[in-house]
């Protein structure tokens, strides 16, 4: 019998003395990486073009609300195919404020992640008792609603209407030498980056755990002492207030908010960037936002007679090769990596 | 009062539509446990098939008959060469993988048939509208036709082995295996069977919205929306939730909130109803034991 | 209004170019993208998504600048035509519209797609000072030369064809009641405008309006409400599908209001033969282009002229298609004003060219509709010409109408 | 006795290292071999491995034929019904479907009926519940739901995993009792995956004990039963 | 422990519960208690009630009428989730873990009501509370994982290992929360004899080093009669025994509806 017997006696002592150390050595390694990579984004402003810069930027939000995306869907399992409905929320409470308001862009931020967050909260209440599929196609006609709704009568005023928003850009301080587009860039990556923070802290925590484990058995969860309705609601404001705060980051660098910005696409696209970056995936999420800026050009260099179709195969292709996402090899290279270096 | 009875039955005239798409999703859902959204998409394909058989001089019902045909085919390949592959993969890579179906199907569409609107034939009477112009022959006539497959595939679940071995397939394919049922086939069959009705649903929309490639696209969502009103496991549910949502649009627009938030309030309903019945009007709960 | 911040951050932006490094690419010639043996001209088109369906204005640029440069190119010039699809989103539009300036170095753009991409990017390009020529949207708003110096529309607005309806409305009937179907988008709502132009305080009183959106299924509901409110004229403003629809509903239901119909939706082919020819009979319209399925210009030189060109550089497209007649047309006016630059292609002068057209006739157009463009009007297709279906054709009654000035 | 099912040098996983590690085992024709061993001594993987659920190396035959490397409904059709653990019943659909399904492949309708007729002999419980939907069925009620539905493709062996699983002791012994019937009426092949092992030995002739994926002993169910080693760990006298 | 209570109520009262599906009934007033550091047995055929007594005590299910009281409060006036933080941790008859967490983080999970940072915390890391409580929950983690000899599979993910052992994780995953009571539903259903007989080892373990109390639902009547202080039988819904392990075996309804006649002479219960 080499199984390991239940219940042996033996002495509840440490996983073995050498494992801090090793956990130590790969905190400095994965540190070290981040510092490295966090330099070579930060080099890019001033490497690249304007053009690179904004198409960067956008990325940069398009990952931000896939990670709002991935909290929902990847981490706690509500199929959201509506998420831009969030995006448009904190675009429009961005450029609403900006134009109406004339406030400026960094301090609309706060507003923009609460009012997405709010409304997050409120379709969260009602997604609780749609599972699956179901609370997948209702959140479809969410999006789908999403450009009637801003562009209703009642609301003009402050919308804009069909005509949308102009909003611009913030100008850089006077005492740093840099443009506007690199200035937001760099503005766009530091924020991006402490929301990326903030979503791993959320994750790797109690709370990522309650997320994961309502996620994979509910009832279990709740016998677990995890409070369905709580988490799951959270979780679709934390998500959508992160969605809501990529929309105002991607509203100001495109300048302009308009209800035909946000249509189902928008939604749709969204969810793919979380699929293709990897489910339940922090870092997946960045790929998803350069899937979200490249492919599309991409697919329209190979042929412009139907570039829906060519992107159309080209992501059929990689989930087929990828079906867990970038995230799928990503961490069974990094498990190879760990397990080489002596770990296991 | 007339300008109800007129929306009333044009609701009913819609309502026919959704509810032909949305019997064609269910089917799918019966037979693979999946909620494609390329369905549309395909059944605009399909139409387009039976547009250039007509056009190439083919009786109207031989170019459904063979479109069905066709799409039976192509619903199968889908499955086999696609969907194959994905067979272990999560769910959420299976939904992208329809997405990316729906962007390559509504793409190649336009690609290969333009993008003009074009009649397309009924084969009802339809110069002459009936009942004081309240409701056309086309009208009545597809939704015979809606309720005639709706027969034909409850009678197939219900009543035949093959349709019991599809939907053992789909609830629990190991097991489908071990009492010896091919349950590769039994997917693709029902891909191809779905596609079969999307075809038909398609050939029956179509002289109504006019033919395009993105003709299914609002029918689609107020599908879903009849598919989930019904309950998505239950194909006269979903015909049902089908016509229901087509009379309550029309009505609410006309009467309540005005054509601008039509769409909105048609989500708000279907929100309500599953609130208060989470699995769909007519949809069974499945009770099983912890 | 958003425009005074953004007037001034245009001026700081222009103000800190030369300053920068930066912007290095930009400095070294006065004119991006025109050199000795060629000019790159820019442009943006919904090659996927759900407004496909006006990629092939693109494609038919790109075949006639083809011909162009078979022919020798302009100024001795051959024509480097960039295109990229924005999905007809307005986010992409501003990152394509960024590349074709700022990346790919063209000097113009021409003919961009669509109100939404449009609107997305015209702060951006008259920020750069970059002409926008031409822009493939009917919106009124490309017509503001104070405001976007830098951008000129082509096509007569919506809100110009709404005003000559209304006044056409009310010349037969002062006292007419009007219903208004409308998509709602900025298509639909510059009907709204221009009726309201008309109409002024009285629109609330004689117009009963209702929407439908790109995705609904059908309008046969909204129709239905517009015939309720016992309306004995009726404007129908959508994209074709839904305005063969329209037709067919109001035939079908027995009303038989003076029924106008929008210029975008008057293909015979598309609109007229779908919604069935006898139930338009008497359908009122303007158009300002020659509808290559209308039978009365199967003869025509103008459109002879095209039918060769589409034989020739694009065989095999789609003839029934006015977006064809539409894109070489467009194309023809632009020829006409690289050929009045002359030697001098800096963006400027590219500019005073657009703006100073006089009396161009081009052959696609109606018989008496003229292009002029000065400074002060950036709309350069102001006529149109009413037409009334009689079952198989377009019959044109009546003078070439001129829009008013609002 | 002929040999019905004989495996040799079977090695399976579910992808990660080997479960299984070159198990040879046999059923002889009418017979019943009990599989015993630990928790994770790969008892159920073997049956699994039989019928195609997983990939596996090395070479079964079933009455003179090689089956392995065939897909799991092609080897069903041949007959060898696997009544896996967790009982596999389709939760959402009746009684009466369950047992339809049973039969699905078969076309001879009077013998399927026959058969019906016999598995509702053995389970009378079952005919109570006919229209029931098997999810709402006990423990006990799905068991002999999931052994009927196995009897219905008329096999000639029955692979069962655990039948003991979760049933009460009156449960067990009617389940067992109905297998010891089938055995000595139909004849049917078994072969028995099972921890209660005084249950399984009663009911076997033959039996292999397993341990870390290898069979360690093998031999007459009677001869295992004076075992001593098999005594302590798994007969608990 | 300060206080005085002269008679501290039982730690779980089962008084007259009754739970209706639809037209069947499934428990038909149902009482009994379960005493401070008590191990009570809880028998009864397939589909006598015992499951869905369980699920009431865990909130699953609701009941039609009588009350379930645990330390003397009414549990029905307790969310389901507020269950575990009251000291009531489980396990399920065929399992139920967080598939795709490893086995420390279904431990961890199992830890849940034992801290109580939220969200922005959680998100921010600002403090040290955060930091404190998961230092404390992956000590518990640790100190469990050890008991139940899981270091070895500490992190894996759950869903490829065996049953028995995904059993062990279980069990540590409702210890991780520190409960009063555990409900155990058939812990020993897929062990071979020799493995529960070190189960019962180690549920005498668990109550002595946790002092807890368990109701074990088992249908193995060796470990049940070898551990428990006193059993309780049902059948359709209804107590038919309540005593010591040996009144109940003898009891002559026990042995009609449960064991079968001349049980003891059978394998399972020698």
């Amino acid at each position: 019998m080499s199984g390991p017997p239940i219940g042996s006696a033996r002495a509840s002592g440490a996983a073995g003395p050498d494992a801090p150390a090793a956990s130590r050595q790969r905190r400095a390694i994965a540190f070290a990486l981040l510092l490295a990579g966090a330099a070579v984004l930060i080099a890019s402003a001033f490497l690249l073009s304007p053009f690179r810069l904004f198409q960067l930027t956008l990325a940069a939000g398009y990952a931000v609300a896939i990670l709002g995306l991935n909290l929902v869907t990847g981490y706690n399992g509500q199929i959201s195919l509506g998420h831009g409905a969030f995006y448009a929320a904190g675009a429009y409470t961005t450029a609403i404020l900006m134009t109406h308001f004339d406030w400026p862009f960094w301090a609309t931020l706060p507003v923009a992640g609460l009012a997405s967050g709010a409304l997050g909260y409120a379709v969260g209440f009602p997604a609780l008792r749609l599972g699956g599929f179901y609370l997948a196609l209702t959140t479809f006609s969410l999006a789908v609603a999403v450009p009637q709704i801003l562009k209703h009568r009642a609301i003009e005023d402050w919308t804009g209407g069909v005509q949308g928003l102009f909003i611009a850009k913030p100008d850089p301080p006077a005492f740093l030498p840099i443009e506007a587009d690199q200035w937001l860039y760099l503005t766009t990556l530091a924020i991006s980056a402490a929301l990326f923070l903030a979503a791993w802290n959320l994750v790797r925590g109690r709370i990522g755990r309650a997320m994961r484990a309502i996620r994979d058995h509910p009832v279990a969860a709740e016998a677990m002492g995890m409070d369905l309705a709580a988490v799951k609601t959270r979780t679709f404001a934390a998500g959508a207030a992160l969605t809501g705060l990529a929309g105002a980051l991607g509203a100001v660098a495109v300048e302009f908010v308009a209800p035909d910005s946000f249509t189902v696409m928008l939604s749709i696209t969204l969810f793919v960037g979380m699929v293709v970056g990897g489910a339940a995936s922090i870092g997946g999420a960045v790929v998803g936002g350069l899937f979200i800026v490249f492919v599309p050009n991409l697919a329209e260099s190979i042929s412009k007679a139907a570039p829906g179709a060519i992107y159309g195969v080209l992501l059929i292709l990689l989930l087929f090769v990828l079906p867990g996402g970038a995230a799928g090899i990503g961490r069974l290279a990094v498990a190879r990596l760990w397990r080489r270096d002596g770990g296991r | 009062m007339e300008g109800f009875a007129h929306q009333l039955v044009a609701g009913i005239a819609t309502g026919g539509i959704y509810a032909s798409v949305a019997l064609a999703l269910v089917m799918i859902y019966q037979a693979t446990h999946h909620v494609n959204f390329a369905q549309g998409e395909m059944a605009t394909f399909s139409t387009y098939l039976a547009w250039a058989a007509v056009q190439g001089g083919a009786p109207w019902w031989a170019a459904l008959l063979g479109t069905v045909f066709a799409s039976f085919a192509v619903g199968v390949a889908i499955e086999r060469v696609l969907l194959r592959p994905m067979r272990s993969a999560p769910v959420l890579a299976v939904v992208c993988a329809f997405i990316g179906l729906m962007l390559i199907f509504n793409s190649i569409t336009g690609a290969i048939f333009g993008y003009a609107v074009r009649p397309f034939p009924s084969p009802f009477e339809t110069s002459a509208p009936l009942l004081g112009g309240l409701v056309s022959g086309h009208a009545l006539g597809s939704t015979a036709v809606t309720l005639a497959v709706l027969a034909l595939v409850w009678a197939f679940f219900r009543h035949t082995g093959l349709g019991l071995a599809m939907r053992a397939a789909a609830y629990n394919p190991v097991s489908a295996r071990l009492v010896g049922i091919r349950v590769g086939w039994m997917l693709a069959l029902g891909w191809g069977l779905a596609a079969a009705i999307g075809a038909v649903a398609g050939v029956m929309v179509a002289p109504v919205v006019f033919l395009e490639p993105n003709m299914m696209l609002g029918v689609l969502l107020y599908a879903f929306a009849g598919a989930l009103l019904g309950g998505i496991d239950n194909p006269a549910g979903a015909v049902a939730g089908g016509f229901l949502v087509g009379v309550v649009e029309n009505l609410a627009g006309a009467y309540l909130v005005g054509a601008e938030l039509k769409l909105t309030l048609a989500l708000a309903i279907i929100v309500g109803v599953l609130l208060l019945r989470p699995s769909g009007l007519f949809g069974r709960a499945v009770e099983s034991r912890v | 209004m958003p425009n005074r911040r953004s007037l001034i951050a245009a001026a700081a932006g222009v103000a800190a170019a030369p300053l920068s490094p930066w912007r290095r690419a930009e400095a070294r010639s006065t004119t991006p993208g025109v050199t000795a043996t060629e000019i790159r001209i820019g442009n943006t088109n919904a090659y996927s998504g759900p407004a496909s369906a006006y990629a092939v204005i693109s494609r038919c640029h790109a075949a006639f600048f083809r011909m162009v440069n078979e022919q020798g190119g302009i100024g001795g010039r051959q024509i480097v035509f960039l295109s990229y699809d924005d999905g007809y989103s307005p986010p992409r539009a501003v990152e394509q519209v960024r590349r074709l300036v700022e990346q790919d170095g063209v000097a113009f753009l021409f003919n961009t797609l669509g109100t939404p991409s449009n609107s997305a990017i015209v702060r951006y390009v008259n920020q750069r000072r970059v002409p926008h020529l031409f822009v493939a949207s009917g919106a009124d708003k490309w017509g503001d030369y104070r405001q976007t110096p830098w951008t000129i529309g082509w096509q007569p607005s919506y809100r110009t064809e709404a005003q000559v309806y209304a006044k056409h409305m009310l010349d037969r009937n002062p006292d007419a009641r009007l219903a208004l179907l409308y998509q709602n988008d900025d298509f639909g709502k510059d009907y709204i405008a221009g009726v309201r132009d008309v109409l002024g305080d009285r629109f609330d009183r004689v117009v009963r309006a209702a929407s439908h959106e790109v995705t609904d299924a059908t309008v046969d509901s909204q129709v239905i409400s517009l015939q309720a409110s016992g309306a004995d004229a009726l404007l129908t403003a959508t994209t074709p599908k839904f305005a063969a629809q329209a037709i067919r509903k109001v035939h079908d239901i027995g009303w038989r209001p003076l029924h106008f119909l929008t210029s975008v939706s008057v293909s015979v082919a598309s609109v007229m033969q779908p919604a069935g020819p006898e139930k338009g009979i008497g359908i009122i319209t303007a158009a300002y282009n020659k509808d290559p399925t209308d039978p009365a210009w199967d003869n025509d030189p103008g459109m002879n002229e095209w039918r060769a060109f589409m034989r020739r550089h694009m065989p095999g497209a789609d003839t029934t298609d006015i977006n064809y007649v539409y894109a070489y047309g467009v194309a023809l006016t632009l020829m006409q004003v690289l050929r009045q630059c002359g030697t001098d292609f800096s963006r400027q002068n590219i500019m005073r060219q657009a703006t100073g057209l006089r009396d161009l006739e081009i052959p696609t157009l109606l018989p008496g509709i003229r292009i002029n463009t000065a400074p002060d009007n950036y709309h350069p297709i102001r006529q149109m010409q009413l037409q009334r279906w009689d079952g198989t054709t377009w019959r044109r009654f009546g003078e070439v109408i001129e829009g008013t000035r609002v | 006795m002929a040999t019905l099912l004989e495996a040799r040098a079977l090695t399976a996983g579910y992808g990660g290292p080997p479960v299984l590690h070159g198990v040879a085992l046999a059923v002889e024709e009418g017979g019943v071999t009990a599989l015993l061993g630990a928790n994770g001594a790969g008892k159920t993987t073997i049956l699994r491995a039989l019928c195609g659920m997983i990939a596996a190396s090395g070479e079964v035959r079933f009455a003179g034929e090689r089956i392995d490397g065939l897909p799991t409904e092609a080897i069903a059709r041949r007959g060898i019904a696997h009544v896996p653990d967790g009982r596999g019943t389709f939760a959402e659909l009746t009684v009466e479907e369950n047992l339809r399904l049973g039969a699905i492949t078969r076309r001879d309708r009077a013998a399927v009926a026959a058969d019906l007729e016999g598995a509702l002999t053995l389970f009378p419980r079952l005919r109570e519940r006919w229209r029931q939907q098997a999810g709402t069925l006990s423990g006990g009620e799905q068991q002999m739901l999931a052994i009927a539905r196995a009897l219905l493709l008329r096999p000639r062996l029955l692979l069962l995993d655990e039948p003991s699983f979760g049933l009460a002791p009156l449960a067990v012994r009617e389940v067992f009792g109905a297998l010891a019937r089938l055995r000595a009426e139909a004849g049917v092949a078994m072969l028995l995956v099972e921890q209660n092992a005084a249950l399984a030995l009663d009911l076997a002739d033959r039996a292999c004990l397993l341990e870390t994926g290898r069979v360690v002993l093998q031999g007459e169910a009677a001869a295992l039963r004076r075992d001593a080693a098999v005594r302590r760990a798994y007969l608990g006298r | 422990m300060a206080a005085p209570a002269a008679t501290p109520p039982p730690l779980l009262e089962v008084e007259g519960v009754v739970v209706r599906f639809g037209g069947v009934v499934a428990l038909a007033g149902v009482s009994f208690e379960v005493g401070h550091r008590e191990i009570r047995g809880l028998i009864g055929p397939n589909g006598s009630g015992k499951t869905t007594l369980f699920n009431c005590i865990s909130g699953l299910c609701r009941p039609a009428a009588g009350e379930i009281r645990f330390e003397g409060v009414a549990l029905s006036r307790v969310p389901r989730h507020a269950r575990a933080r009251l000291g009531i941790g489980r396990t399920f008859q065929h399992t139920a873990l967080f598939r795709s967490l490893t086995v420390r983080e279904n431990v961890l999970a199992g830890a849940h009501p034992l801290a109580g940072s939220g969200f922005l915390a959680n998100a921010l890391r600002l403090g040290g509370r955060v930091r404190r409580e998961e230092r404390e929950a992956e000590e518990t983690a640790r100190r469990l994982l050890a008991l139940l000899s899981l270091e070895a599979v500490a992190d894996a993910p759950v869903g490829r290992l065996p049953f028995g052992t995904q059993k062990r994780v279980e069990l540590a995953r409702a210890l991780a929360a520190g409960p009063k009571l555990l409900l155990l539903d058939e812990p020993a259903g897929g062990l071979n004899h020799e493995e529960v007989y070190r189960l019962a080892r180690l549920l005498f373990r668990i109550r002595r080093e946790f002092e807890l109390s368990i109701l074990l639902v088992e249908h193995h009547m060796h470990l049940v009669t070898s551990v428990s202080d006193r059993v309780v039988a049902l059948d359709f819904g209804e107590k038919i025994a309540d005593g010591t392990p040996e009144a109940v075996r003898a009891e002559p309804a026990v042995i009609r509806a449960y064991l079968g006649e001349g049980a003891a002479a059978h394998g399972d219960a020698a």
